[in-house]
């Protein structure tokens, strides 16, 4: 966004007095943080979207002549923040949204999407989920409105669990997760899918702390060390995995760290060299799976940003698949476009991507990376610049991540 | 007979090691106007916290109206019917001098804590508020923050939050300190008005009030009383004036 | 003296303000202005009680958040317990629900927290905020985990009185009748005996003590009323979101409603109608403007503390004295003379904040912003040009403001100590 | 016995970090009555700057002169903010420091950005010190002992061998009596106020890097260093001492438990139902939120804190 601040005031005065303007392009309501203490998150989702939109979709001429862009709305990571910025991204013309950050937000803006839908079915709202994963959202919760591409907590840690039954080293798991619902989920999918899989593997201990509140993560290390696990399952996000990787490679804890967010947003930075070789990731991409384009748009992504590393390929994902769904339903009526990206099979980088139509859920390959010292064949790039990268150990193709959904869709 | 305003049995304080009230007995009878004095630290207003509650005390008992008040909360005695004065203004700085007089006399009056009524009509504390407001001579300063009035009208507002809720037995610690003469005698006037009927116990350092509003004193030295009894004889105590009289009555008299 | 709760010039006071609320959504017809307006009304409301603990019985709470997101939490599940087949008229009414949750968890939680004022109270509210926090993200069933708890206002096949609260305006109907209510009966508890005392308590809790008042009681009360009307207001969130999360009830919550209350003023009954508002505006609609928007809440917040310490309210408070003093026309042209001086410093410091932000945080071109656009000029920051240009802009709105606002300073001492002088 | 040994040197240098912020929290609390928001914020502060001074000139050179400039922050922030705002009562100084802290917090992201910096230990003190056990005891957390035991002796030097400490001293008890006595208050504020902000940058330099610096960081500590405040006694740096290894210790053991509220009420002879989740949680789930329980059960029964010369 690179208006002007008085230009943002008169818009923002014009359209509380007047309300609404009229589309002379594609446009997509971003909302996110923008401020506050996630708000590093949103920014680089923003950046990500809008480099993603021009060259992935306006340099190849557009959707049916129109560019597509995005604009940023922040929700200051608030549940209730993010239905005022819907109303205003409402008001201001946009039929699509979009956002990642925190299932509370999701789950709001899913259940405000669907509300504002059933009462205004003239002027619907089309809700793109690119990285919130609670599995609700494409299962009690699903709802025609909402498209998810990114994997949920449940596939991830099938494709986690599917990885762990073929490695026979693994014997004794510890779970430690942070004390809300998504690392509930994990602890859950962890003993479940392990106990159907891997009868042989014990489940030598399971914790949980509170999200964000554990400044030194020693205590939690010696009892994992105690338990003789070798290998350690995580859901932890943001500070409270970078320390516990430091603090495990403090104590000299040889176990290995299965983990959901250690690839990206910081944390790598702040892991450093105690990452390597112990943690391991599960994302849909990252530097050192070998693409086409992909590998050259991080880069000059990355030359771009200073500061901020590429790292949501589904990013780049929605923003074609939605291009593709208008383009085939020539048409940008946000029912138009659901119906056309349902059952979609889009052929990225790295394979198929699936939406399927049942539940709105992107089916999509995943691997399964190590933490590596970057030598510049195999781990060729680094990640945010730490000389370590992302080494892949396995890859799943989008059929062996698919799991049933329990979603009855109420379709319009 | 009835049971004296105040009867003090064996009182004692200790702060730490050091005594400070070292058994005290003493009778107030009810409807006299009984005044403590003794030099500085004898522990006078040591004693007004002790039956008032401020302080817990250490040993001994103390009794109001018959009934013992040892162990009791200050609102607890207060509502028993003790009122007491404050040697440093304690008021409501940020309320009006109406207001302060007022919410001096909702207990009594039986409110509590009300949240139902309103104030503006609760006729009787109105009246009751205004009454005493004119008696303490500061209605034309009804509506005035008490945080921002005089000296001497803040002591008169101290006196007036005293006598407002119509309490029997009203303790006042030197209610004339820091005054002009023309002001104590004001102050002496309104004191003698006011306390009508009631027994009072002050402690006052100005001889002149002592002896010109006490029906009898008490002599407190070192955390014991050494004497009771009517001024005149009082002055007479060959004790009391070697412990007290004889050294700093003079200078006190002269201040 | 006023001895109706009502007379007649605060009755037409008020009426006028309701009759404005009801008129805002006439003009502002957008649905991000409804929103907006349904949020500050929400806020009065949360803001109003927090004064009854800190303007009125001077108890700091760091933990006010925990009554708003109970009385939500509890709202949220009996609306989902009414079912489908409830009518829209028990829906219009759940915010009392809330209220009395608010009230209950007051009666539970204050029992511990008011034993004692001060700072001994701030720090144990500051303590039960953080356990019930912890507690919400530790019990999804209640809680709702992440997700929170969500429901659906409109329920029933009849409307109430054609209202179904579908509609966001017809919420803001809602909120708007329940904020006037909940702010009559806010101020008529000021005009009670309790309402009295726990402004004696404040001012002096040992005095209160010996005019047969049990401080820890009246605080005790006012702390379970305060609870009452923050529930209230957490009913109104969750039906006006129809989702409750467990950020409702956090320390962030709790400072939000603290700054609002002090930003408006303490010391008086509508600080914090007016503090709520400005706050809400503040986040909502700058924040949508700039991204700096937390930089100028810091120094606006600061500036208050120490320029206005008795918050919005009592600047009004003292310009209204001197214009019934007669004196606030003379004052006027100060104001004005030096309003000009200070609008040249804000545009010097907006300036620099913005290209600061442009230069460093910016989302432009690149994280590092070489070139932006402010007033419609092109401004290249890796130039020493426009920053020059706005710090002297700055600094000669410094110089003047000096220099004018010396002078104005004089006038202004004139003017309170004529003031003064005929008070006395 | 080997758990017991190794949790208790990490409680032991928890404890000790949380001192060296807490210490100065003390400070400021005792003598002036602020309940400083923004401790934290200066804590942060102090790896920021460490992190930058180590960019230029290393890190050793950092760790003297960082919370020395903190101290300078912190000092000229009492001089020019906070004494104005002490002319309007406590409660507008301590949101003061409430709105300090939030700038502080916006301005750290404005520089240095929102995601963590690559602040490092240094390559002299990255190793194993010793291996008990076979666990091994960085010599990194070594360092951070020697550094909060030195600060702890020099404070406790400073304050009963100089004047200018038994001034302090005196000042934490009895604040009016110092001032009565013709000393210059605020001066000794100005320095009590630079010099408690600096401890807590000294906190920040060593912990850091031991831990992540990042813009959060702050929040993350802020509240538990009031709970080590309250739960040591106003005015006692003994309590906050005691405190503080308590805090460190009763963290890292909480986490042992396995003991769920069932089993607790269990060894007492109750029995609760089953399967609600109150009975389920356990006592390492709790662990630390244990510290606020703690803080809220000394403020009803013990206001005075554990060591505390007065209650407010």
């Amino acid at each position: 966004m690179k208006s002007s601040f008085v230009k943002r005031l008169t818009l923002a005065a014009s359209v509380m007095l007047i309300g609404g303007s009229a589309a002379a392009q594609v446009k997509i309501a971003y909302i996110d943080p923008l401020s506050g203490p996630f708000a590093n998150v949103g920014d680089a989702g923003l950046k990500g979207f809008k480099e993603a939109a021009e060259i992935l979709v306006n340099q190849k001429g557009g959707i049916m002549g129109q560019k597509l862009e995005f604009t940023g709305f922040d929700n200051k990571g608030s549940p209730q923040e993010t239905q005022i910025q819907l109303k205003a991204a409402i008001d201001q013309g946009f039929r699509f949204v979009t956002l990642g950050n925190g299932s509370g937000a999701a789950h709001s803006l899913i259940d405000a999407v669907n509300k504002w839908n059933a009462r205004n079915p003239d002027k619907t709202v089309l809700f793109f989920n690119y990285a919130a994963v609670d599995p609700t959202l494409t299962n009690e919760k699903c709802s025609f409105w909402h498209f998810r591409f990114d994997a949920n907590t449940e596939m991830k840690m099938e494709a986690i669990s599917n990885f762990m039954e073929k490695d026979k080293s693994i014997k004794k798991v510890f779970i430690i997760g942070q004390d809300y619902a998504h690392g509930h989920q994990v602890a859950k999918y962890t003993k479940e899918m392990l106990a159907k899989k891997r009868k042989d593997i014990k489940i030598v201990g399971e914790d949980l702390h509170p999200i964000g509140r554990v400044k030194d993560f020693a205590p939690y290390i010696a009892k994992i060390k105690a338990s003789g696990a070798d290998t350690v399952m995580t859901g932890n996000w943001g500070n409270d995995l970078s320390l516990l990787i430091k603090a495990a490679k403090d104590a000299g804890l040889k176990a290995r760290f299965f983990t959901y967010y250690a690839g990206g947003l910081g944390t790598p930075q702040a892991m450093g060299a105690a990452g390597e070789n112990q943690v391991l990731q599960l994302t849909e991409w990252h530097m050192n799976v070998p693409t086409k384009n992909t590998e050259k748009f991080a880069q000059d992504f990355n030359k771009k940003y200073p500061g901020i590393w590429f790292y949501y390929l589904r990013v780049n994902n929605m923003v074609e698949m939605v291009a593709k769904a208008m383009n085939t339903a020539k048409s940008t009526d946000p029912k138009a476009v659901a119906l056309a990206l349902e059952d979609m099979r889009f052929q990225n980088d790295t394979g198929e991507v699936w939406m399927r139509k049942s539940d709105h859920q992107a089916m999509q390959p995943l691997y399964i990376s190590i933490f590596s010292k970057a030598d510049g064949k195999t781990v060729k790039h680094d990640s945010e610049g730490t000389g370590y990268g992302w080494k892949t150990l396995a890859s799943i193709s989008q059929r062996d991540s698919q799991l049933p959904t329990s979603c009855i869709m109420e379709r319009p | 007979m009835t049971a004296p305003a105040i009867r003090m049995q064996g009182l004692k304080k200790n702060f730490g090691a050091s005594e400070i009230i070292r058994g005290v007995d003493l009778d107030i009878h009810r409807g006299e106007r009984h005044a403590i004095i003794g030099p500085n630290g004898a522990g006078k207003s040591t004693l007004f916290h002790l039956i008032s509650a401020r302080l817990p005390v250490t040993a001994g008992a103390i009794e109001l109206k018959g009934e013992n008040v040892v162990g009791l909360k200050p609102f607890e005695i207060a509502r028993r019917g003790l009122s007491r004065s404050f040697q440093i203004t304690n008021i409501f700085h940020n309320l009006s001098v109406f207001e302060n007089l007022r919410c001096a006399v909702l207990w009594s009056l039986g409110y509590r804590y009300s949240f139902w009524q309103r104030l503006a009509g609760l006729k009787d504390a109105r009246q009751r508020a205004e009454a005493v407001m004119e008696e303490i001579g500061l209605s034309r300063r009804r509506d005035t923050p008490a945080g921002i009035l005089s000296y001497a009208e803040q002591r008169a507002l101290e006196i007036g939050i005293t006598i407002a809720s119509g309490a029997d037995v009203i303790l006042l610690d030197e209610p004339t300190a820091g005054m002009s003469n023309t002001e104590t005698e004001e102050a002496v006037a309104m004191i003698r008005r006011v306390t009508e009927d009631k027994t009072l116990v002050m402690v006052e350092h100005d001889m002149g009030v002592v002896f010109g509003l006490a029906d009898r004193i008490s002599v407190l030295v070192y955390g014991q009383i050494i004497a009771t009894d009517a001024p005149a004889a009082i002055r007479c105590n060959a004790a009391v004036q070697e412990a007290y009289l004889g050294t700093s009555l003079h200078s006190e008299n002269a201040s | 003296m006023n001895s109706a709760l009502f007379p007649r010039g605060r009755l037409l006071l008020w009426g006028g303000c309701l009759a404005l609320v009801i008129a805002l959504p006439l003009v502002f017809k957008s649905g991000f202005m409804v929103s907006l307006l349904c949020q500050m009304g929400i806020m009065v409301v949360f803001a109003l009680s927090y004064n009854m603990l800190l303007g009125q019985t001077g108890l700091l709470s760091f933990g006010h958040a925990v009554y708003y997101g109970l009385g939500a939490f509890i709202t949220m599940h009996t609306l989902n317990l009414i079912g489908k087949d409830g009518s829209p008229l028990l829906v219009a009414l759940l915010p009392l629900v809330g209220g009395l949750a608010g009230l209950l968890a007051g009666v539970v939680l204050g029992y511990v927290t008011t034993k004692k004022a001060g700072t001994t109270f701030a720090m144990i509210s500051l303590g039960i905020g953080e356990l019930v926090a912890a507690c919400a993200l530790m019990f999804p069933g209640f809680f709702g985990g992440e997700g929170g708890v969500s429901g659906n206002r409109v329920i029933g096949k009849e409307s109430f009185l054609g209202f179904t609260w579908g509609p966001q305006v017809e919420m803001y109907g809602l909120i708007v009748v329940w904020a006037f209510l909940a702010t009559v009966a806010m101020f008529a508890l000021t005009q009670t005996p309790l309402g009295r005392m726990a402004n004696a308590v404040r001012d002096n809790p040992e005095r209160a003590e010996f005019v047969g008042y049990d401080t820890q009681r009246v605080r005790y009360l006012m702390l379970i009323l305060s609870g009452f009307f923050a529930g209230i207001a957490g009913g109104l969130t969750a039906l006006n979101y129809e989702i409750v999360t467990a950020e409702t009830l956090n320390a962030h919550t709790s400072g939000v409603v603290l700054l609002m209350t002090f930003v408006g003023g303490i010391g008086f009954f509508y600080g914090p109608i007016i503090g709520a508002i400005l706050i809400t505006v503040m986040q909502i609609v700058i924040g949508g403007m700039t991204h700096a928007w937390l930089l100028y809440f810091g120094l606006f917040f600061l500036f208050m503390v120490l320029m206005a310490p008795g918050g919005i309210a009592s600047v009004i408070a003292v310009q209204h004295k001197l214009w019934a003093a007669g004196l606030f026309g003379r004052m006027l042209p100060h104001y004005l003379v030096t309003a000009l001086p200070v609008l040249v410093l804000l545009a010097g410091l907006i300036g620099l904040i913005e290209m600061g932000y442009a230069l460093l945080a910016g989302e432009g071109v690149g994280a590092g912003d070489t070139a932006t656009r402010i007033m419609t000029v092109e401004l290249h920051l890796n130039t020493p040009g426009p920053w020059l240009a706005a710090l002297a802009t700055a600094a000669l709105g410094l110089a003047l403001t000096r220099w004018i606002g010396g002078r104005t300073r004089v006038a202004w001492n004139a003017s309170l100590s004529t003031l003064h002088g005929d008070k006395t | 016995m080997e758990f017991v040994v190794m949790s208790l040197l990490n409680g032991i240098t928890y404890g000790l970090l949380l001192f060296m912020l807490s210490s100065g929290l003390t400070l400021i609390f005792s003598m002036m009555g602020i309940l400083n928001f923004a401790h934290a914020s200066f804590y942060m502060l102090g790896a920021y700057f460490a992190y930058q001074i180590s960019t230029w000139i290393g890190f050793w050179p950092g760790l003297l002169v960082a919370p020395l400039v903190v101290g300078a922050v912190g000092a000229a922030i009492e001089r020019y903010g906070l004494r104005r705002a002490h002319r309007f009562g406590h409660v507008a100084e301590l949101l003061f420091t409430f709105g300090l802290a939030f700038l502080v917090e916006e301005i750290v992201h404005l520089i240095w950005g929102k995601v963590a910096v690559d602040y490092r230990i240094p390559v002299e003190l990255d190793g194993t010190l010793f291996t008990l056990f076979d666990t091994s005891f960085p010599i990194y957390k070594g360092f951070m002992m020697l550094i909060s035991v030195g600060m702890l002796l020099a404070l406790y030097m400073l304050l009963t061998r100089t004047r200018i400490g038994l001034i302090i001293q005196a000042a934490l008890t009895k604040p009016d009596m110092v001032e009565a006595l013709g000393h210059n208050v605020p001066r000794i504020f100005m320095l009590v106020f630079g010099g408690g902000t600096a401890l807590a940058g000294l906190a920040g330099v060593i912990g850091g890097n031991a831990f992540v610096t990042e813009p959060g960081m702050a929040a993350a500590v802020g509240s538990i260093v009031f709970v080590v405040v309250v739960v040591g006694g106003l005015g006692s740096l003994g309590g906050a001492f005691v405190a503080s290894l308590l805090i460190g210790c009763i963290q890292t053991f909480s986490v042992a438990m396995t003991l769920s509220i069932t089993d607790v009420f269990a060894l007492v002879g109750i029995s609760l139902p089953e399967g609600s989740q109150v009975a389920r949680l356990t006592i390492t789930q709790l662990a630390p939120v244990l510290p606020y329980v703690l803080m809220v059960a000394i403020l009803i029964f013990r206001p005075r804190g554990l060591m505390g010369a007065r209650e407010s």
